[in-house]
């Protein structure tokens, strides 16, 4: 873990109320794994605020990426940062999805979760990846040319229909599952986004007896483990997300 | 000028005038790589008790203006678990590292003075000390009432100090009248320090929900804004007793670190700090230096009380 | 929707929810210009005393994060000059303006009594409740000791009580360790409502000449800051007595009052945020009108403790 | 006295630790009068902060003129702010100087004491004027370019002879005094610097039963007459230098 005094080297307004981070820190970025997490010190902030966490979403040659959603105060004033800025950044913390897979990686996405799973696909292999992403419409779906070019087969679900299938992300991924196991062929699940999300994917994994890895969040304040703020409950009783996770097994989640 | 930087705390020498404050700083370990142990004269662990407990329910925190507000509820693995897990752990990626202070917790005095005598019979190297928390605002058995009587606050000090030899250290809480006759209860009973100050009582509504944005309704204050009211403590329980002061709450700047040793503390704990910027204990050690230097103190004990008047 | 904005606050009848606080307003008059009496339901007169009072030596306050650390030390004109100057004054220029209430301290039980039967005895148009404060940090001889022992504070309302029928507000000391004892002692002895919080004892140290800031050393802690445990001492205090509150301590933006009613005020003063922003009292009030309106309630009175569960 | 949003016209710095700063807040500046002051939030500071208090050095068209020196947090955070940002500005404030004068105008000043005396000779006319003005050395001087645009008579003394006599203000002040005095002249003090110039004019002014105007900086919450917070002792008790000030006549003042 390092507490690194990274540099801002692109920030970008991406649409659909989200920003695409790009920061120096060589240290963080030669460290962490796909489904990690860094805590970010929101610069403009005041000295007392609490660090913000958010997921890796690439990490190469030094540098840090970032994909994050402007919700509330923190992420308001981090979206002020310029290029040149200093932050500092905490990381790499958590513990991330496992990077081996037998069978097919299926990677189910909404919002901002795709971030890790960006991540992971580029570390699992793009060949062993599908990607499932859900959102309410097409502006919500982040990064698609990144895993296009990863060269990751992407299946897509919009609630207005207005890219991919109508519906929920639920329905291809059913598709996929239904065809995978007509194949005989095996497959782990990896989700990170909303909590509704992740239960329908939990709620999978362990109907099919399939692993199921789960990114959840939690309101943090260390974001290292020392303060017990982030409780996860677990069938070994209350975990905490920044450490024994963000990334549960399925099998290990309480809801 | 090579400035002495080592403090006595009741007998609890540490080798600089900083601590870490308990429930801010997990069992020691957590925080490896990010602080800079080396100048750290102690760390506190989280609250342990007899058993496991499992605290308060999510949600745990909210951030408001000048700090946090917390119920985490004291959740701990109880001191079997304690001792075979954090302090192992502690000692073997700190051998050397600074002495541990075990902040303890209970229902009732027995349960008290039994943790204090298990820690003392564990006989761990790294157990330096005991921080008794008597004013923990999350716990409704807990510790609460204990803080706000002087007469059973009396009877757990010396319950506990029948059970020890280690320094003890008592945690009053902040929400009093006057602290005097607390400290003054707690140097009549046997107790080596105290600490000052706990979170102070407080409460975030959320008004789109109009539900408590805690779980447990209502928590306790840390961070920047407490810092005045803490001084205030430490100043009035310095002047009211002769036990040396560990002191807390708001310090983010090596000069709210020199305010708290001027008002009478013997050494000084950071918490909520970290939380924002683990690198503060580096910068509020290395501006305390400087601020002794600049100021001809050979040694951070002598800024002890050091007020002009 | 048209939004009923009156409240009663124990007798006092606002046309708004809400008022200044004590100290921070002057006698009313001082800020005319610049804030919006229109959205006021009261003002609160500084602390008013039968005899002129100097008050402390300067420095007098202190800037700190999250607020500022005072001792003024209740310097005033004595009851005389106030109700021939101040008085006049205020319904010279605000005739038909917000009700005052007069905030009034003394030595001893019968000063308190004196003073408030000469304020019901004035017949001034404009006074309309009084305010008892037992609990100002910065004089010693003062109400200090009244706000922490609810055998003295007993006598303190009962006497004050017998000397006048205006509504009768009891300012009681936030560092208790449980409010419920002093606001049941205020409502046996027949106050007609609690005000909550004053200041929280603070201090600030000037490391440089290692001197306390303040000529009084101490003072009392206000501002953003002190909000969350406003929160607090407000709901355990709704919880345990009748007495509606007028609840104050750090309200800086509409949500801070929204959430002083929702965790059972009957009305909310403004107090620093005035210092730094005079037009926060038209922001607050048009913020609590739109939250209303925005949660279907027709008078901001049903805000008072309205949390879901 | 109004709250006014205004609009930052102007903002440099203009050496020697010092910045002038342009407003245009077209209702304090048709109210002001010399010797007033404004008490400005500074936009950078948080919501909680006090505001600051500076003398109007200059109103004209709308156009409120401050100069000030970076002493602390205020300051230096005020000393960010650009042109085109707002700044609310609370004043009038306080009671200026008095507006006749019998005889020569004796002005002295120091720092930034200086600039309510410019706005005090724009009004009062440069012909009744002499400035003395005093600094440790010539950068410390302020407006003079200003003062000399009018026509006001400047004496300078630095502690280090770089611009006009070397040693205290106070010796060119005597001699003129020692002048007016042997000609029959009648004349008034009117000074604003460091407490210590005050009362070297306080103390002549008495000394000689002239008229002495003392403008006193105290630290102060409100501004505007209502915490009690800003006190100068006076042989009437303790006033309050934010309205009762923060000119005094010498006659009153307690020292
Ligand atoms: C392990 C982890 C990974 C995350 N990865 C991403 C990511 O890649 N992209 C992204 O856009 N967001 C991510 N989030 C969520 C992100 O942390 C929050 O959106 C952000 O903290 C909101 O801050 P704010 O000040 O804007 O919101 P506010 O609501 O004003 O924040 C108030 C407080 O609540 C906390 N908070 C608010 N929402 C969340 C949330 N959903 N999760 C955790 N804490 C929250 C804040 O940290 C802050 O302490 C992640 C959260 C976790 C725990
Ligand atoms: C009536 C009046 C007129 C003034 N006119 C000018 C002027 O024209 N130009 C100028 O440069 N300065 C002037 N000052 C002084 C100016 O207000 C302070 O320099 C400024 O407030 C310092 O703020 P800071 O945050 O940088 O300093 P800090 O020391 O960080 O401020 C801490 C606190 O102390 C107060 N404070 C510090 N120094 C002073 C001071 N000398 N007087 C009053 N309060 C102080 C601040 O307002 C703040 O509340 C005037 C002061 C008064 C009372
Ligand atoms: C998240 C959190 C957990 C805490 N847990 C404990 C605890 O277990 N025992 C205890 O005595 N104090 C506990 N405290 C209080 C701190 O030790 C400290 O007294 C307080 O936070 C004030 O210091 P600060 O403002 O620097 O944080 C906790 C504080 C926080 C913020
Ligand atoms: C400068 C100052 C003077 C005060 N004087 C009084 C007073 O005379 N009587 C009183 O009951 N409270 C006094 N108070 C306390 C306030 O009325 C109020 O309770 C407290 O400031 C908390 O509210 P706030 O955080 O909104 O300022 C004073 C506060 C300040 C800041
Ligand atoms: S955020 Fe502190 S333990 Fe997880
Ligand atoms: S600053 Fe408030 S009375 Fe002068």
């Amino acid at each position: 873990m390092f507490d690194e005094t990274s540099t801002i080297l692109a920030h970008e307004d991406i649409g659909g109320g989200y920003r695409h981070l790009v920061l120096r820190s060589p240290q963080v970025a030669s460290a962490v794994a796909p489904g990690q997490f860094v805590h970010i010190k929101v610069p403009s902030l005041e000295q007392s605020a609490l660090r913000r966490p958010f997921s890796v979403f690439n990490a190469e040659d030094g540098v840090v990426e970032v994909l994050y959603k402007t919700v509330g105060r923190g992420t308001a004033a981090l979206g002020k940062s310029q290029v040149d800025d200093k932050v500092q950044v905490l990381g790499p913390l958590g513990r991330g999805f496992p990077l081996a897979c037998r069978g097919k990686a299926l990677l189910v996405g909404g919002g901002y979760g795709v971030a890790p799973l960006y991540f992971l696909a580029r570390t699992l292999g793009a060949e062993k990846c599908i990607l499932f992403v859900g959102g309410r419409t097409a502006g919500d779906l982040l990064a698609l040319d990144r895993f296009a070019a990863l060269g990751v087969d992407v299946r897509i679900a919009t609630n207005d229909g207005s890219r991919g299938v109508q519906g929920f992300v639920t329905a291809p991924l059913d598709e996929e599952v239904n065809r995978l196991r007509a194949a005989g062929e095996e497959f782990e699940f990896f989700t990170c986004g909303p909590d509704g999300l992740l239960k329908a994917v939990a709620d999978r994994a362990l109907a099919l007896g399939a692993p199921g890895w789960i990114s959840a969040d939690r309101h943090m304040i260390c974001g290292v483990g020392a303060c017990y703020a982030c409780i996860q409950k677990t069938v070994r009783g209350n975990a905490r997300c920044c450490i024994d996770g963000p990334v549960f097994s399925a099998k290990e989640l309480v809801w | 000028m090579v400035i002495d930087t080592r403090v006595n705390l009741g007998g609890l020498e540490m080798s600089t005038p900083l601590a870490t404050a308990s429930g801010t700083f997990g069992y020691g370990t957590e925080y490896a790589g990010a602080v800079d142990y080396s100048c750290l004269g102690a760390i506190t662990a989280k609250g342990v008790r007899l058993d496991p407990w499992p605290g308060n329910a999510m949600p745990r925190h909210v951030e408001v203006p000048g700090g946090l507000v917390n119920a985490i509820g004291l959740q701990g693995p109880g001191i079997d678990a304690f001792l075979a897990h954090h302090v192992d752990e502690y000692e073997r990626l700190f051998p050397g590292g600074p002495k541990m202070i075990v902040n303890i917790w209970g229902g009732t005095v027995e349960e008290y003075a039994e943790v204090a005598s298990r820690l003392e019979a564990a006989g761990r190297k790294s157990i330096a000390a005991i921080e008794c928390n008597v004013s923990c605002p999350n716990v409704k058995a807990g510790g609460h009432t204990f803080g706000h009587d002087t007469a059973v606050l009396g009877r757990l000090v010396a319950g506990v100090r029948a059970a020890t030899r280690l320094p003890l250290i008592v945690k009053l809480a902040p929400n009093v009248g006057s602290i005097a006759p607390f400290a003054q209860t707690c140097a009549d009973n046997g107790a080596d320090a105290i600490s000052l100050i706990n979170t102070i009582p407080a409460m975030a509504i959320d008004i789109e929900k109009r539900v408590p944005v805690l779980a447990n309704k209502t928590g306790g204050l840390s961070g920047r804004g407490i810092h005045p009211a803490a001084v205030k403590l430490v100043y009035d329980a310095h002047r009211a007793v002769k036990l040396p002061v560990l002191a807390m709450g708001g310090v983010y700047e090596a000069r709210d670190a020199v305010e708290f040793m001027l008002a009478g503390a013997s050494a000084v704990a950071l918490g909520s700090a970290i939380f924002s910027d683990p690198g503060v204990v580096r910068k509020v050690y290395d501006g305390m230096l400087e601020y002794c230097s600049r100021h001809g103190f050979s040694a951070v004990s002598d800024l002890t009380g050091a007020l002009a008047d």
